[in-house]
């Protein structure tokens, strides 16, 4: 067929025109307002959302290390008062559509409706947002202060808390139903629980999205002009954005796919100027190239894990055993797992701390990995534990006092690892785990299943419980945990804690994690970095990239964020 | 003359005969001849081409690919023959009650029939995978639970026909009871249809299985057949790797169609009127 | 007549609820429930759990299943959970894909297949009969995937006449505007469909050769093309008519893999990616869909069947 | 004489490389003359008819010569042959029910006939008229609109005609009818046979008759021809063949046919009180369509009656009332004085065990999987917990009776001459000494000479065994031959029963007189004054 024209140029910006972004497959948009309910989560409708709507205070990868973005934030940086427990916000000159001004009753509204409508918010957590906030103050149009119920970690609370606001136009959407008048109905909580129904009601309705007025007042550099039911989106230039960080191309589109191959398929005919590559067609990357895309990984401020279940009645006490996670993890070949089955576009993963860029965050003890690939120290560890292997060739306990505590003589080190089917690569770096772990007399068995299976079932569980028999878990390569700006550990590796699948629990780790949230101080996230990655609360594993992009060489002003987040509005062509 | 010297009379039965023996030496005996390490991955060696110490190559793992044909073969081949037979073993008896008894029973049990029909087997094999974890074994039976339609069918189709000839009369005149009337004369007697439909479900099976694992709800790694090891290899169709699709794909390719060639020359040879 | 085909749309009826009620059990089997599929790994269990009141899964078994079906009944099936748009939206987009596909290849098969089958029974034994008669064994034999990696390799790659892929697009005036891509897909539809049918009437029209009708019409001198063609032709017809119904689920398996081997926007790919997301509504409404064609199909193909064969007409309308 | 139509010479036919289904046959057929074929199943009838018109298979050889209308078939191509079916000779097949394609109306497997010698073909409607104009010469009523129908909307007596149509339609000097009658019920076998003489009368067409009838024979034919494997046994005009034959086998066959007034029938004795089989006021429905209208019957101990009537008439639905295989709408069945019982339960065993069945197909009457031994101990196996041995002897014992020798019990049914086969079934269903017998036409699929045998054998172990028996037949002279009464049915209702002397001998009811004359008699004299007689209206009410 033929082929679009893509890279050459002259070099020299150009303003307007159109770019086409491919969104991943099956991740159709399907949510507009600031505030989402549960399931509607994808991360897509917030990179879209946030062209519209400023958030507070936006957060990006793109210096190297994770940073306030300061053209995309609504708000200047928050000053913290002595005792950590005010925050004083001062709003940065920008208009709604409308030609009113984004005020602090903008964000009072946010937060009265996020109050009256927690349980219904997708990112609610107990104790946290709105709930540490105890008072909203109004000091003018454009400042406010907030009262925290405790001091927090500055740095964390701005960048996991208040980066979760986002100012709405109170003027136009303070109504309880479509005809309703507009008025202050978000100050009392049932007037609130009211309109913040209202909006849900809309933002449900997505063949209006395109058309529905509210949605037309928006502070950022784009509008919204189209909306198909598939979930294409058309952003078009906001002319009435005041900002500082207005859109340089007309028109931006996100395109949707039914598979990978299918994206990979248009971008090959040049329909698309930035999409991504499946890993299977890396060998591919120069005819790529000589078509005029560059391939460029874009890494994720993400971590990639398989938990341990702690709690599983035949391995948990098995798997509580320190020098049972290093002989595992002395097994993992993760050079080989990234450079031949994810052709060389992950990266290596030792701890807790997103390992892509060097950030004040990672401590030296997990950049050099404290367990390398090492099969004969794997199974020292283990014969130096008592476990002798048995006719078949996997390893069993033949000295309980020396296996540790609960562990029964006869115990084989066999175990099943519940994992995400239909991928390639998640295949390739099961079978290769498998594999490395027979040689050390470890049997692993991998069940393969789709992935919400695989989330429904792996999770925390008593160990009298008939959901827990799954021992390790894998959700591959959708099942990166991405952190918010801050890669504090305390949803996944805390006691009890939401995402705390396998139920870890070591008392020091749980107050690294509550020092960095609440220290003013980088040295608890340190310390937490180095501790996590010798305690192997997890089996730590490559991290696989957000994607590999192709992206039109002649598409500029593209910096892949490791937030995942876009900016489409300084994008630019030379073409 | 017998089935047997009938059959032998038929040369693209006896190729066909030929040609599976020889796969099934092939997969059951090379790996005798011909040792590779089939469990665990190499991934220094992943992806070569034909040459060398393999003469077809390795796949993304580092598995040697003629070796990985001779043990998927034998996972493909043990599956479609058990799933052939189990499909069979359940049709033949649905079928024989359902037409032998008649009455609201064979509308109730042909109902049945007309819903399985009605539901895509590929469906109920995509659930079922998901409930349990396949094995050999279990892909059999899942694959003999879905494919059993066919044969209830034609059983019972044959079964109304037997029903009306006259031993079966004179032996219900006497009295004997339907156990015995269907397990002794209508099932024996409906043997030809049924053997010569039971080789053309072995292979419809082959392809079942191979459709599976395309699926990607075949046996788990580091066992495969052949489907499997085509449906990895379709992911490297642009990067040229034909010998990662090739060889599982014209294996398949072979085998069903021998067992078709050996299954019509069965059906001449037992002169029972076949689905095709 | 109008009894026999009033009896047949109640067991077709009937067959359409079993239908229900067998796929609504086995979905329920399944373990987990979707709520972590949907909500993300980052829900909360009190999410979980007001997702899971709100969708009615709290409900005994058989209060969900009559619940469904009274929904069925307004023609709601439900919203995806995954793809945030009512069902019927879904299947109202994907269905004409489909049916292009699957009724395209078909036709196609059918007018092939049919006079090649007539042709190789009347040939048989001769060397064409042979050597089609291999082909059509060779194309049986080819799953289906394999048989559209052929065809990619050959006419994609190393003759680039067709796109790999098919378009993509919401309308089906969106496919239709880049017909080259659909060739390869309707190949592929068509190769499998081809191997069956003509087989199927190569039988029948042997079988149908050694009628009795046959001699009596050589004994009064009827020219061989008019036996095959006046006399044979319909008789064989009618056993192939009456296989087209058991057919659709066949039709629907394959084109189930012919999208997702050449990314075709169908309801296969649809059910697909359904499946591996545990998205119960669209699994349950693709295979009602189905369910409901081949319970069409077959109808259909008793109909025709009426039409064609006088001696039903009679049989329909005393039983 | 004038030149013969058809002209055999030497004719040989095989199959494959078997022996010759032909062997040697020579015949000619002249203009005007009606010429029967007869023999016994399998002595190459058929295969003499098709190789006449070139329709054998491809695995037939032919040698010697055949010469239709001046033309040598076995020279002819394609195309010449095609003009000479139709036109040469036309032909009809027994089966009325499969020689028409069922998809196709009448009018246009008709037209067909004529438009493939039509030097200028032009669309079947325009050949319409003659269509009609030719089923109105066979004696199709209201022509016009049968044009239109389907075969199976006809009769298998209609059927038959338009096939003889069809063989007409391109003005033949010959028509073949192979065993034209044999699918057909008396009455209309006659119709048909009374048709064949006209047309040879009035078009002066030469007929080959193929049968194994001989009563059809002494009625139409002119010359007999007598074939045994393949070979000519014997070549005379009628008369002369029925009076004087001189072949032995000629005088064997003509020995083996029933007579009709043959049978000798001691006098009835007087009704026992307890009859082994009592039918009364039987009503069978069929989707409201009734099949049996108060039927009453009675079989007493020791005692053979004959059930007769036409084709559907009902008898075989009768006789699976007595057997339980078909439930009555209303009225009752009582075997041995009891009713017949549902199920296979205990009691109903118990009378079941009494009750003994031989059916009319003797290729499907036995299961091809078993031995003799097998199918003849199968009813011990299902009543009797006997031994190996004594099941051996048993079966021995029966074997002898039916006069089968012991060399027999490890052969398979497919390994039997149909006549064996059904001694064997009749084995089966005496095994356990049964006090009634069903028989429902256990010798009508049978040639003459084996029914003969098989019948003497019956009657040997009526003697022996002394059950009582409904025996159903279409064959009045075999009723005749071996019944004490007659019970005649006719759509479902029985029209006339008594002794079988009184029944056959001076019937009254009008049914029985016409069902009786249509039989022919295998003596072309008495043939023929019957056949006036049946044409006489004072005689036969249905002329
Ligand atoms: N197509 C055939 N192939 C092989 N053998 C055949 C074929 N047709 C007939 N025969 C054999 O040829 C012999 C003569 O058969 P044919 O049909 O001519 O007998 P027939 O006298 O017409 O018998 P019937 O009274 O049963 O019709 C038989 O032994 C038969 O088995
Ligand atoms: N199972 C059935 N369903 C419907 N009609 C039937 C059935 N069996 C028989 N009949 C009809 O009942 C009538 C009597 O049939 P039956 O077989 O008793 O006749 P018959 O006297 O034995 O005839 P034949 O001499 O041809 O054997 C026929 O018209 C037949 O078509
Ligand atoms: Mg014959
Ligand atoms: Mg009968
Ligand atoms: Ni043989």
């Amino acid at each position: 067929g033929s082929q679009e024209q893509h890279g050459g140029g002259s070099g020299a910006p150009r303003a307007g025109g159109t770019a086409r972004f491919a969104l991943p497959p099956s991740a159709t948009p399907n949510w507009i307002m600031p505030i989402s309910i549960p399931g509607y989560g994808a991360s897509y409708n917030g990179v879209i959302r946030s062209t519209m709507f400023v958030p507070l205070y936006n957060y990006d990868g793109n210096s190297g290390s994770v940073t306030v973005d300061d053209p995309g934030s609504a708000a200047d940086p928050p000053r913290y008062s002595a005792d950590g427990k005010t925050v004083t916000i001062t709003l940065k000159p920008l208009t709604w559509s409308t030609g009113d001004p984004v005020t602090s009753r903008d964000v009072e509204f946010w937060l009265n409706l996020v109050r009256a409508g927690k349980d219904n918010w997708g990112k609610y957590s107990e104790g946290l947002m709105p709930d540490n906030i105890k008072a909203f103050h109004a000091v003018d149009e454009h400042t406010f202060t907030l009262t925290l119920d405790k001091a927090y970690n500055p740095d964390w609370f701005t960048a996991n808390q208040l980066s979760l606001v986002v100012p709405m136009p109170q003027r136009a959407w303070d109504r309880t139903s479509a005809s309703g008048p507009i008025g202050d109905h978000d100050r009392d909580p049932a007037g609130a629980k009211q309109v913040f129904d209202f909006l849900v009601g809309q933002a449900k309705s997505l063949g209006t999205y395109a058309t529905n007025p509210l949605w037309k007042v928006v502070n950022g550099p784009f509008t919204l002009s189209g909306f198909t039911a598939t979930g294409e989106v058309t952003l078009t230039k906001n002319p009435k954005y005041t900002g500082p960080d207005a859109a340089k191309l007309d028109t931006v589109k996100f395109l949707t796919f039914t598979s990978s191959s299918a994206e990979y398929n248009v971008l090959r005919a040049g329909g698309v100027d930035y999409g991504y590559v499946p890993t299977s067609n890396l060998g591919q990357r120069a005819k790529l190239e000589a078509q005029g895309y560059r391939v460029e990984p874009w890494n994720g401020w993400s971590i990639t894990y398989s938990p341990y279940n702690f709690n599983n009645p035949r391995l948990g006490k098995v798997f509580a055993q320190l020098y049972v996670r290093q002989a595992l993890q002395h097994a993992v070949d993760q050079d080989a797992i990234t450079s031949v089955i994810w052709r060389g576009s992950a990266r290596v993963g030792y701890g807790p701390v997103p390992q892509d860029n060097d950030t004040k965050y990672l401590s030296q003890r997990q950049k050099t990995n404290p367990y390398p690939f090492d099969l004969d120290a794997a199974r020292k560890l283990l014969s130096g534990h008592g476990w002798k292997p048995g006719p078949d060739g996997v390893l069993a306990c033949s000295a309980p006092r020396l296996c540790g505590e609960g562990i029964a003589a006869g115990t084989r080190l066999s175990l099943t690892m519940l994992t995400e089917s239909g991928s390639d690569e998640t295949d390739g770096t099961m079978q290769e785990l498998r594999s490395e772990f027979s040689r050390i007399g470890v049997e692993m068995k991998v069940n393969a299943q789709p992935l919400n299976t695989v989330l429904a079932n792996g999770t925390a569980c008593e160990p009298s419980d008939a959901s827990c028999s799954w021992q390790l878990s894998y959700f591959g390569t959708q099942g990166s945990w991405y952190f918010p700006a801050n890669p504090s550990g305390e949803q996944l590796f805390a006691t009890g804690a939401g995402t705390n699948f396998g139920s870890y629990s070591d008392k020091h780790a749980d107050e690294l994690m509550s020092a960095t949230n609440l220290s003013a101080s980088d040295q608890p996230m340190f310390d937490y970095s180095a501790y996590l990655a010798e305690q192997l609360p997890v089996l730590w594993l490559p991290n696989p990239p957000y994607q590999v992009s192709a992206i039109d060489t002649a598409l500029h002003g593209i910096s892949q964020d490791p937030l995942a987040g876009l900016a489409p509005q300084r994008w630019f062509w030379t073409r | 003359m017998t089935v047997l010297s009938r059959l032998l009379a038929r040369r693209t039965a006896v190729a066909g005969a030929i040609l599976l023996v020889l796969v099934v030496l092939f997969c059951f005996l090379g790996p005798l001849l011909y040792g590779t390490d089939q469990s665990h991955t190499d991934l220094a060696s992943a992806r070569l081409s034909p040459g060398g110490g393999h003469p077809l190559g390795t796949d993304e793992l580092g598995y040697d690919v003629l070796g990985r044909l001779m043990v998927a073969g034998r996972t493909s081949l043990i599956i479609g023959v058990l799933a052939g037979l189990i499909a069979t073993a359940i049709g033949a008896v649905w079928g024989a009650v359902a037409g032998y008894t008649g009455g609201w029973l064979d509308t109730v049990l042909m109902r049945v029939v007309d819903t399985g029909v009605a539901i895509p087997a590929l469906f109920l094999l995509l659930v079922a995978a998901t409930l349990v974890t396949p094995s050999v074994g279990v892909l059999a039976l899942l694959i003999g639970c879905v494919s059993w339609l066919v044969p209830a069918r034609l059983m019972r189709a044959e079964t109304v026909s037997l029903r009306e000839r006259d031993y079966i009369r004179a032996i219900t005149v006497l009295g004997a009871g339907r156990t015995r009337v269907v397990f002794r004369h209508i099932i024996p007697n409906a043997i030809g249809t049924v053997a010569v439909n039971a080789t053309f479900q072995i292979a419809d099976a082959i392809l079942l299985v191979a459709y599976v694992s395309f699926l990607g709800l075949g046996v788990p790694a580091p066992a495969t057949d052949w489907g499997a090891m085509l449906s990895k290899g379709i992911t490297y169709t642009f990067d040229g790797a034909w010998w990662l699709i090739l060889p599982p794909g014209v294996a398949i390719v072979l085998v069903v169609c021998a067992i078709n060639f050996l299954g019509d020359g069965l059906r001449d040879a037992f002169a029972v009127k076949g689905r095709r | 007549m109008t009894r026999y085909i009033l009896r047949r749309l109640v067991l077709a009826v009937i067959v359409v609820l079993l239908v229900t009620v067998v796929t609504f059990v086995l979905l329920h089997l399944l373990p987990g429930g979707p709520a972590r599929g949907v909500l993300g790994v980052k829900a909360t269990q009190a999410q979980i759990e007001a997702f899971n009141s709100a969708q009615g899964f709290d409900k005994a078994l058989p209060v969900q299943y009559w619940d469904y079906l009274v929904r069925l009944l307004h023609g709601d099936l439900g919203d995806s959970y995954t793809q945030n748009s009512p069902v019927t939206t879904l299947l109202g987009e994907r269905l004409p894909k489909t049916l292009l596909l699957t009724v395209v290849s078909t036709v196609l098969a059918i007018l092939v297949a049919l006079p090649v089958g007539v042709w190789q029974a009347v040939r048989r034994g001769k060397a064409s009969d042979h050597v089609t008669t291999a082909f059509t064994f060779v194309l049986y034999a080819t799953p289906v995937f394999f048989l559209s990696l052929v065809l990619i390799i050959l006419f994609a790659q190393v003759l680039p006449w067709f796109p790999a892929q098919a378009a993509q697009g919401e309308t089906i005036g969106e496919l239709l505007s880049q017909p080259g891509s659909l060739v390869l897909p309707i190949l592929a539809g068509t190769g499998a469909a081809l191997a069956v049918f003509s087989r199927y009437m190569r039988a029948s029209t042997l079988d149908n050769l050694a009628e009795d009708y046959v001699r009596t019409a050589r004994a009064k001198g009827t020219p061989e093309r008019t036996i095959v063609w006046r006399h044979v032709w319909p008789n064989s017809l009618t056993s192939v008519v009456s296989m087209l119904g058991y057919y659709v689920p066949t039709v629907f398996g394959g084109s189930l893999v012919v999208e997702s081997m050449f990314n075709y926007p169908g309801v296969g790919l649809l059910f697909w990616t359904a499946a591996r997301n545990a998205d119960f509504p669209v699994l349950l409404g693709v295979v009602l869909v189905i369910a409901i064609a081949t319970v069409l199909g077959s109808l259909l193909a008793d109909l025709l069947q009426l039409l064609i064969d006088p001696r039903v007409r009679v049989k329909g309308a005393r039983s | 004489m004038s030149e013969p139509v058809l002209d055999l010479r030497e004719l040989r036919v095989s199959y494959g490389d078997g022996a010759p289904a032909v062997d040697g046959l020579s015949l000619s057929v002249a203009p005007g003359e009606i010429v029967a074929m007869v023999g016994e199943s399998g002595s190459g009838k058929s295969t003499a008819a098709l190789a006449v018109l070139g329709l054998l298979p491809a695995s037939a050889t032919v040698s010697g010569s055949i010469v239709l209308d001046g033309q040598s078939i076995l020279d002819l191509r394609d195309e010449a042959l095609r003009k000479l079916r139709g036109q040469g000779a036309g032909m009809v097949f027994q089966e009325p029910m499969t020689a028409l394609n069922p998809l196709l109306r009448i009018g246009f497997q008709l037209a067909e006939a004529i438009r493939n010698h039509d030097p200028a073909p032009k669309r079947h409607r325009h050949y319409h008229a003659r269509c009609a104009e030719l089923l109105g010469r066979v004696g199709v009523p209201d022509p016009a609109a049968r044009l239109k129908q389907y075969p199976h909307e006809l009769s298998g007596g209609l059927r038959q005609r338009v096939m003889i149509a069809i063989a007409l339609a391109a003005g033949p000097r010959l028509i073949i009818a192979d065993e034209p009658t044999t699918a057909l019920d008396v009455t209309v076998q006659q119709q048909i046979l009374d048709l064949l003489r006209d047309i040879r009368d009035t078009e002066g067409t030469a007929t080959l008759l193929i049968t194994h009838n001989m009563g059809v024979v002494a009625d139409v034919a002119d010359r007999v021809l007598v074939l045994k494997s393949g070979q000519v046994v014997e070549q005379a005009p009628t008369t002369q063949l029925f009076s004087s034959p001189e072949a032995d086998y000629t005088r064997e066959l003509l020995a083996a046919v029933p007579r009709l007034g043959a049978g000798v029938h001691p006098e009835p004795e007087t009704t026992p009180e307890r009859p082994v089989l009592a039918l009364s006021d039987i009503v069978v429905e069929y989707g409201g369509r009734r099949v049996a209208d108060s039927v009453s019957l009675t079989v007493a101990p020791g005692e053979i009656v004959g059930l007769v009537g036409e084709s559907g008439s009902g008898k075989t639905t009768l006789g699976n009332c007595a057997l339980g295989l078909v439930t009555p709408k209303s009225g009752t069945v009582a075997v041995l004085g009891g009713p017949l019982p549902r199920g296979t339960g205990r009691a109903a065993r118990a009378v079941r065990q009494q009750i003994g069945a031989v059916f009319q197909d003797p290729a499907s009457s036995l299961d091809p999987r078993m031995t003799v031994a097998q199918t003849v101990a199968e009813p011990l196996a299902v009543h009797t917990s006997a031994g190996r041995a004594e099941r051996r002897k048993r079966v021995r014992e029966l074997l002898d009776a039916v006069e089968l020798p012991e060399s027999m019990m490890t052969r398979y049914g497919h390994e039997l001459s149909g006549g064996q086969r059904q001694r064997v079934s009749l084995a089966r269903a005496l095994v356990l000494g049964p006090k009634l017998l069903i028989a429902d036409e256990p010798t009508s699929a049978l040639d003459v000479s084996v029914q003969a045998a098989v019948l003497e054998v019956f009657r040997r172990l009526h003697e022996e065994f002394g059950f009582g028996c409904l025996f159903i037949s279409h064959d009045l002279a075999v009723v005749d031959s071996l019944c004490d009464r007659v019970a005649v049915l006719r759509s479902g209702e029985l029209v006339e029963q008594g002794p079988a002397a009184t029944v056959l001998r001076a019937p009254e009811h009008p049914y029985t007189k016409a069902l009786l004359l249509s039989s022919p008699v295998p003596d072309p004299e008495l043939q023929r004054s019957r056949r006036e007689a049946l044409a006489d209206p004072d005689v036969n009410p249905a002329a």
